[in-house]
């Protein structure tokens, strides 16, 4: 079991005892309702300054470099449409639609630096399906017993509309393991 | 209730501020470190359309998916969609430049798919594709077909005419300038609309003749005129499919014989119908067909006509080749071939890499079906965009002399319309 | 107005009355001699559900046609088809066969695509298909995904139980024949419904155990029993997409094991795993995946697997073969091929023959995608259909002996799940 | 022109002067709201004897005598899903839909009696759209200022519900004439 894993358990099980289930469970219902500039990730990460902080290199050759192909390199989990082939990018949701504000991760190895990264694969909502660049990777991915890397779900469900678009992958930051399993 | 002993709870269980891009932890328990020497991605951005569409930007409609995609046709790229949510649909948005807004007409039922319906004209930001207003139509008659020339904005981008055709032929005159319903006009016998200026649009008549509907400022029913009776509607009927030459209209027959209307005069005029086949093509059962069948670059005086041979009946069939005509001199100019669309379709079925040998078997294998629709830029390096109905992939031509330059791939499943804003 | 002399005014003039299929002219006008010695078809008459449905019935679900198809395996015939309103739907419709009424879940927005959104159970009869009821649900959090065991309808077809999964796991339990909502059961880490009895189903936990959820004669959470661990969610995972045998469900794990679970004890019970795969086909990397990959003919104690060779991360890649095994000695009895289904789901776009040289030209050259799904029927002469997520075509075929019978062509476009009702 | 036609155009400028046009439609979307039980036909019959009445010949091989095959005779104008590949027949409507109250015709010769008979392409209304043997056949197909030969119209708009599901061929009699063009 990987770190993240492992703290993702010990750190929801904290939470829940500290706030009390109900209460955490409404602070977090109100919170989904309230905002949708308010993500809600599956990891936490450290006060990074911006000044230390770079980006995973991306001038990689062939479709593991081209973020509209399922080869991507960070599309290692990813199911569903591309939004860079439907009005958006892998960061950014298509023109019109809402990001969701929880959804899925994976851990896929970027190619040129060789570190493994947390890619927080964030649905976009509201717009018909984009029926197009269709990908289906399942790196890492975990059944539904394991949510936060589980790529069945609609994650669009905790958006306004659970109307699912396309996904985008973004990254979070670097991961301490690989994909889970190994 | 006791607790399960759970390995997890609940899925997102840290609450993220996202500030300008920027993640920050609001947490007291100290985080894995992940990421602190990587910036993130901002979360929660979505894209926008540039204010300003290219000349070689497209509307591509799709009943299944029910949305129409705007496309680039240099890059083939996907810059947005907007959702149409009925059942048949079809129709392009419109586009205002002026007020940088698209709209959508689209009947939305109370419950589902059931319950009251209520017609809506639905407008879209057209930087954000985000819905700024709606319009409610009183009137329940709008025929949520997916032909051509159901609807049509008129030329200064304020009045939308929509036909309506069931118990009656009439047209809803819209006003999106002010976001209201105006007025529906009473066509009897009179359908389709092909706008031609401000104020003016014209519609065709089961007696053989076309009227023009002048509307007043308010967007009421100013005038009628009607041209002589020019075509014969049992015998070689004009098709609907008509392409806009400035204040003309150009119609072709089953029969492949053109009949221009120039709607500028006050007592609209049809010239002398021409045909667009030799005796010895008519004799091999050419005629134009499809569903967006013709095609005017007007810079050019080039008339794209879709060609097809097949018998009375085949009107509707999809056409293997391109004839392009001299608009003033009404001759031949050229003839472009239709290109094979099923490989651009299947390509992506089947994961196979663009210009794999798969993909080159798949070229030299599949028939080629034909093309239902043809459009064609505006702008003085114009595309030709090509489609077959039923399947999803869009051909791209050099509009000038018919080579295939490229195809945009999954720009839907079936057909609509596609549409140059 | 002026009337503008239109050679006709309207559509469907003439009003008749249907009365037991005839046609009553209700006109004084002379009408015309249109079929005076020609029996008229008689119109408005819808089609039936015939109560028993068949043992080789099928339900088909589709996300992008958003309905569910009812057909008969032999015939390959539709028998009826029920919407799912939902963009990502593709959950097949549950079956009262006490009641004649058929279920689905859909979550409906106030406006379209947007709006407040409302989840329902909405109750067809089994024979009109005609809605007959609602129940509104209060929670919104069903997930509205189309994974297998997202929804459960236990034994004695009284309470229908549903996943739900954001912001934290739990079960939604809804009493169908008193037609409402009863109870929302939290149950963290633990997810996907696996009915064994009228009042009894399980679920999968992260910790790698399944719990046994008891419900009263109400439907309100009577007790929860929790089996040992008995898998490692990192490690081996068993994939929550199982297949019921009696009391007992079987899940495959991600490696080829076979995990059986037998529910019927108060505390249930895990057997030790056992593996589908010899070490020599381990090394050549089979094993299971795809989307509804195991499946059970009770009757003859078979156990049927979908089968590919594939690293991990492939438990979800299609089908090559299909093994069968023993239920009780664990032994592999034969091995299927998956048909090639892309020439069935070609042959209608392409408007092939069947049979016909281009069609057999297809079989030859296209690729054999293999398949994500299949499902057994339960009778004495089973069927098993197999189904490719990403084209419409379904294989039959004798599940004795893996003879590919029949295709059921156009079922839809893009997968959800297959069931026997 | 056909007698139907001429006969359409006469009588419906009769009516319309006969009624008033305003109180016409208002008549006519009165029953259109009202009841499902009144089909609107473009073309009148005569009140025929059950005694006297018959059946077209439909033992005919081949597709031209498969009513779920395009090619089938009553298929000559058809545009959709065939309703016989939907649950329902050539003559009935799938399960839980509703036939619409008006709708195209067509002209198709029988080719066992070699007679005309006029095809009345009822859809069938208020489900999704069937999706199987779709069909485009257009012999004696006219633009849409001849709505009621015109098969790209969505006739549903005449029903409770303008969802387009599949398209019935029902025989509504014998044609004085073969299609119009004819």
């Amino acid at each position: 079991m990987s770190l993240l894993d492992k703290w993702m358990e010990s750190s929801s099980r904290h939470m829940a005892r500290q706030m009390g289930r109900r209460s955490f469970l409404a602070k977090l219902g109100g919170l989904m309702a309230g905002a949708a500039a308010l993500p809600l990730l599956p990891v936490a990460r450290g006060r990074a300054s911006n000044a230390r902080a770079s980006a995973p290199p991306e001038d990689i050759d062939g479709p593991v470099g081209d973020p509209n192909a399922c080869e991507y390199w960070r599309n290692c989990a990813i199911d569903g449409f591309l939004c860079g082939c439907c009005g958006g990018s892998y960061k950014t949701c298509p023109p019109g639609t809402e990001m969701s504000p929880a959804s899925w991760i994976g851990t896929c190895r970027n190619p040129l630096d060789n570190k493994d990264y947390v890619i927080w694969y964030n649905d976009c909502c509201g717009s018909n399906p984009c029926g197009r660049c269709f990908c289906n990777r399942n790196e890492g991915e975990r059944p539904m017993y394991h949510p936060y890397r589980n790529n069945d779900i609609n994650w669009c469900a905790g958006a306004s509309s659970q109307i699912y678009n396309c996904s985008t992958a973004m990254v979070i930051g670097l991961a301490v393991e690989g994909q889970p399993e190994k | 209730m006791r607790l399960l002993g759970a390995s997890f709870l609940a899925v997102g269980l840290i609450i993220v501020h996202c500030t300008t891009g920027f993640a920050q932890v609001e947490l007291q328990q100290a985080p894995v470190s992940v990421g602190a020497d990587v910036d993130p991605d901002p979360h929660g951005i979505s894209a926008t359309v540039r204010r300003e569409l290219g000349p070689h930007t497209l509307w591509v409609a799709d009943r299944l998916f029910r949305h129409s995609i705007l496309f680039d046709g240099d890059t083939g790229n996907a810059l947005g969609m907007l959702d149409t949510t009925w059942s048949l649909g079809g129709i392009t948005p419109h586009t205002s430049h002026k007020r940088g807004e698209f709209y959508v007409l689209e009947p939305i039922y109370a419950h589902g798919n059931r319950g009251k319906r209520t017609d809506y004209v639905t407008i879209y930001d057209g930087e954000t594709l985000e819905i700024s207003g709606e319009i409610e139509l009183p009137t329940l008659k709008e025929e949520t077909g997916h032909s051509v020339a159901l609807t049509g904005l008129l030329d200064d981008e304020r009045f939308l005419v929509i036909t309506n055709m069931i118990p009656a032929a009439s047209v809803s005159v819209v006003d999106l300038e002010a976001r209201r319903f105006v007025t529906e006009i009473e066509t009897a016998g009179c359908t389709q609309v092909y706008p031609v200026s401000p104020r003016r649009f014209g519609m065709l008549c089961g007696d053989g003749t076309m009227i023009a509907i002048d509307l007043d400022d308010t967007g009421k029913l100013a005038a009628i005129q009607r041209t002589a009776k020019f075509f014969d509607s049992v015998n070689d009927p004009v098709s609907g499919k008509g392409a806009r030459d400035g204040t003309r209209w150009l119609f072709a027959t089953f029969d492949g014989h053109l009949n221009e209307v120039d709607l500028e005069p006050n007592i609209p005029v049809a010239r002398a119908r021409w045909s667009l086949t030799t005796d010895r093509e008519r004799k091999a059962d050419w005629t134009t067909g499809g569903k967006q069948h013709l095609a005017v670059h007007a810079k050019s005086r080039t008339l794209y006509a879709l060609m097809h041979t097949g018998a009375r009946g085949s009107h509707k069939d999809p056409g293997s080749e391109i004839w392009t005509f001299d608009l003033d001199t009404r001759e031949r100019r050229d003839t472009f071939d239709v290109p094979s669309l099923l490989p651009a379709f299947l390509r992506p079925v089947l994961k196979l890499p663009a210009d794999s040998i798969g993909h080159k078997i798949l070229k030299l294998v599949l028939p080629n079906l034909g093309a239902h629709s043809i459009v064609v830029t505006a702008d003085d390096q114009p595309l030709m965009f090509v489609r077959h109905d039923e399947i999803g992939a869009i051909g791209v031509l050099d509009a000038h002399d018919g080579t295939h330059m490229s195809d945009i791939e999954e720009s839907g499943i079936s057909g609509g319309l596609m549409e140059v804003p």
